[in-house]
């Protein structure tokens, strides 16, 4: 029971804290905010790593675990670059205020 | 070894905290880009605390490093490259092909471990049904995230029309069918762990495709958003699967985060979720309706020269860009125009309506994108006082956005969308290709004035007449 | 480890949610407000629960227990009702209006 | 026995949901009374709990029900007791002694664990010391909450004045001296988990004294908010003790927020939280002072006879009360002066500043026990355009916050906070004892004014007079 308890705990107050955490968006920052949620969301690469570790020698599972890590970091590090650019546009313009 | 737990752990709880100040930061204006740095490092140091905890526990084969290093190296690459190629007036399609693949990630993670379930597990039959049900829920979401992302993708591009049987009822038929048929296989693979895998993978991403495809492409960055909230949610699942506590909390927090998000946005655009997930294109219908709700019964149409004319008397110009202008990528141009005028030393402001465009900030973003300052930007709050002593209004490509039914028609639809006051200035010029409707499908009472003119034509093509007839007037050539 | 773990992962988690919970308030609330999260934090007469029903028969671990549940309850009865007299004096302005 | 853990285990998870919804909504005016129900509810669910849960495993003894019992039995009655009782405006103290109560609660069941240390727990080392560390928490920081709030209820029951020495910098020493010693009764206490344990809870006790003693009686409410605060870490830390992570979750919570609502007030009333706790009482300096800033040239002073005339005469009557009026306890008595207005139709509102008093709602509160009507309460924002067409302000007991220096003078410490413009009516009659100053302890501009007059006295005596002469008068006599 004990991680299941921990995760259910963990699975919860994240929710709660997640639900808190926006408040008030400009609209401007809309796209951007999405754009930064999606790369975090690609933190299952976590889980694509955890698979590919424990897989040991069985090839078929190393390949899925590696294409699945591919996507995820296709995610996450698209996604936070492509983010600060879109960044990049407003604050450069933010400067120049 | 028994320094590596706590470590882990410790690089665990810092990358959450981390994970939250981000996206906390990302919702204010001043901290957004150090806030999206503080995520990536945040991601960082938790893909590093896991390599740390395996290398130290159960250790990593040679084997394991060649295929984390490919998967890595391959999906890094097109990542940065894709990000960097990308046009900045084709982020939402892009987001969401972001997003779909990290929901495939996820699906992918759960069926490699339903194929081949670890034997080590040995949490009891409490235990067995929990992983299982996590598996159920993380090939669901994750497929319902990937096609329905891709989908999104396909129709912002333009890759995919919406087909008119999307339009009827029958295609609730089909989703409902789908998520049977999906729920089916979900039982079950919760009972014996395999069969039904494939049932549910197919089952449900039809169902993403059948959801998606109805919806007109204006209401997508909504769509993406929600998709966005669940590939959190698969996430989350998937760190059930693999016994994550990190992943569970981190995909929690997006998951949540992405719903108030989506929320905020259809709030923004004055539209509510159920309307924009079952309500079926938007523009599909209005399109067919042409005008929609009343005819024209007084309008004004002039040549570019004419429009020229009046903006080489102005003392005032503003420019109200809209989703149009996005669609004619005439940004460029416009910016051509607005520095002859400047030099003419015509006072030239931009007025930006929070939902001009098609996706939160469009304009922000097209606009910086052809190098116009910041200062110039006006928004809606700020310029709608100032409309009265403006000479001339230039609407390119923008209609919801300066209805006056908005305030005037309580029966509406737009009633109570903010909107910018447009008719109050001396003369308004509307570019647009023709009479049809926008987003909304609605008859603009603003054409009807007798202080509007329209200008018909596609934006780019009557900007370079503009800016042609400017040049032939020796508007702003300083002599 | 494991209930430290999760008791970590729980504390960490608490406090952000908090932090998080309260926005902007406004200042006629900040007394109730005050007063009830303050009979909130009674929420440790569970720990008195727990010591009595482990003391056994050690009879002054059950007496310190009985006066720290005691204590306990002071505050949270106390402060729950105390907190709804206040908001009952708003509330029935409220519902004139 | 196995139904149970997971039945507990739910029922934690619902609690901790409850009491973050309970917190969310006691912030809204809206939902704050069944926010505080929703709360309540929690706990006892969370109690029910934990008694389900030993029933269940351990099993309770009858000696340890009828402890239970009793604790309950007691501690419940004199807490409603007390909540029924207490006169409204004695809320501040009477939070304090409760959150004294809570803190108390949870030293005592750290003693209690640390003077017999159960033979069951087997957690290594690392576990005994996390829990002693836990212990030391829960000592040092109910042991400051205990004190801290007992001292502030004294203080503002007027039991306890400010020592002269306590404002010197001598206490700052006292102060670490204290630290010191708690902190090497910590390292005791930590390294064999008993001695030291009565130094930690003397040297604490004494901290709390000597940080809550030198502060001011008007700073109170914000001392008392973060006591709470530490109340609710003190709780975290018995979770940590006894095992529970409900309690850590609640513990975490209320100290977290209990922290951000501190902020919230000191910025509500214009100070920060570093001189509240370290800077000594602002009303104490200011007292000896006298005026403080400045001599006053021009005062007009009046007695009541005048004023009844002058309110006779007008139309609209705006009152401003303030920590005078609840210290004069005058609210009834100025209830039927405005009873006599009323009769007489002149319109009586009252105008009502955010802090002003000596809590927040102060005056809302006073109010609505002299039963004035809730539509004749003016928020500061709502009344400050209408008192240029005011014809007569009173104003109660009110000082800070009519003082026109916090808008006219950039060098004043006010400067900055929003304040009522009653200076913009027609006549204005100030009803206090003397010419001392308020809680910020500088001169008020307003009282050199040419339409403003004087009325000394104390605010419910001179509100007797009034009556009288009102009565005298005939005002409102329905003849
Ligand atoms: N910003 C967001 O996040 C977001 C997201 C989804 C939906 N929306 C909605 O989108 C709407 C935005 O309003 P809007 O005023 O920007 O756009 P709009 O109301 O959709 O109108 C766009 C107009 O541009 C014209 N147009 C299209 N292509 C053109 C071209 N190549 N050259 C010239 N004109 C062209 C169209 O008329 P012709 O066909 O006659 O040329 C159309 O009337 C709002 O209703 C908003 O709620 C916004
Ligand atoms: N509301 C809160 O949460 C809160 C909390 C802490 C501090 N504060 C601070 O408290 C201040 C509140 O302003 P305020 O205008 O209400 O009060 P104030 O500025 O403190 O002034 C109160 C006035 O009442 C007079 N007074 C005292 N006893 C009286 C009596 N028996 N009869 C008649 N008059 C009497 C005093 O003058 P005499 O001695 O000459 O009579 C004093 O000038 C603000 O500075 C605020 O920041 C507010």
């Amino acid at each position: 029971m004990s991680f299941f308890s921990e995760a259910l705990w963990v699975l919860l107050l994240g929710s709660l804290l997640g639900l808190e955490l926006i408040g008030k968006v400009p609209p401007t920052l809309h796209t951007p905010l999405m754009s930064g949620a999606n790369a975090i969301s690609g933190i299952t690469m976590l889980a694509a790593l955890t698979l590919i570790i424990k897989s040991g020698d069985n090839l078929p599972l190393l390949i899925i675990g590696s294409i699945s890590l591919g996507f995820a970091l296709f995610n996450v590090i698209g996604g936070f670059l492509v983010t600060d650019r879109m960044l990049a546009m407003f604050s450069r313009k933010k400067t120049r205020k | 070894m028994t320094f590596i737990a706590p470590i882990k752990f410790a690089i665990d709880l810092l990358a959450v905290l981390l994970l939250a100040l981000g996206i906390k930061g990302l919702s204010k204006v001043r901290s957004a880009r150090e806030a999206n740095r503080l995520a990536a490092i945040a991601m960082m140091l938790a893909a590093f605390g896991v390599l740390l905890n395996s290398q130290g526990t159960i250790g990593i084969s040679i084997n394991s490093w060649i295929w984390i290093i490919c998967g890595t190296l391959i999906g890094g690459l097109l990542g940065a490259l894709t990000a960097k190629r990308v046009p900045m007036t084709a982020m939402p399609e892009i987001v969401a092909l972001f997003n779909g693949c990290g929901g495939m990630s996820s699906l992918l993670v759960a069926l490699g471990v339903a194929l081949f379930p670890s034997s080590e597990s040995s949490d009891g039959i409490v235990g067995e049904l929990i992983r299982n049900f996590s598996i159920v829920v993380s090939l669901f979401v994750g497929a319902i995230t990937f096609s329905g992302s891709i989908v999104a993708m396909a129709k912002l591009q333009g890759w995919l029309s919406t087909p008119s049987w999307t339009q009827s009822k029958a295609r609730h038929f089909f989703n409902i069918f789908c998520a049977v048929l999906a729920s089916i296989g979900g039982i079950y693979l919760l009972i014996d762990g395999k069969n039904g895998l494939f049932l549910i993978l197919i089952a449900s991403s039809l169902l993403g495709v059948g959801v998606t495809l109805p919806i007109g492409g204006a209401d997508m960055p909504v769509v993406i958003s929600l998709l966005n909230s669940y590939s959190g949610v698969a996430a989350a699942a998937a760190g059930f699967v693999v016994g994550s506590q990190l992943l569970i909390v981190a995909g929690a927090m997006v998951g949540a985060a992405g719903l108030i998000l989506t929320q905020v946005m259809c709030d923004g655009m004055n539209r509510s979720l159920v309307s924009v997930l079952f309500g079926g294109a938007l523009g599909a219908s209005s399109a067919s309706s042409g005008g929609g709700g009343g005819e024209y019964t007084n309008i004004t149409s002039c040549s570019p020269e004419e429009c020229a004319l009046s903006l080489e008397a102005a003392e005032r110009v503003v420019i109200v860009p809209g989703y149009g202008l996005a669609v004619a990528q005439a940004q460029h141009t416009l910016r051509e125009v607005t520095r002859v005028l400047e030099n003419a030393d015509i006072e030239v402001t931009y007025a930006i309506h929070p939902v001009a465009g098609r996706m939160p900030g469009h304009m922000n973003v097209l606009l910086a994108e052809a190098d116009v300052p910041y200062e110039q930007l006006k928004e809606m709050d700020i310029i709608n006082p100032e409309f009265p002593a403006t000479d001339v209004v230039l609407v390119l490509g923008a209609n919801d956005v300066v209805n006056p039914q908005a305030k005037t028609d309580q029966s509406s639809p737009l009633y109570g969308m903010p909107v910018l006051d447009v008719q109050e200035a001396r003369t308004v010029f509307v570019v647009k290709r023709g009479m049809s409707a926008g987003y909304s499908g609605i008859k603009n009472d603003l054409f009807d004035l007798p202080n509007t003119s329209m200008v018909f034509g596609d934006a780019k093509k009557v900007l370079g007449d503009l800016l042609l007839e400017l040049k032939e007037l020796g508007v702003g050539s300083k002599g």
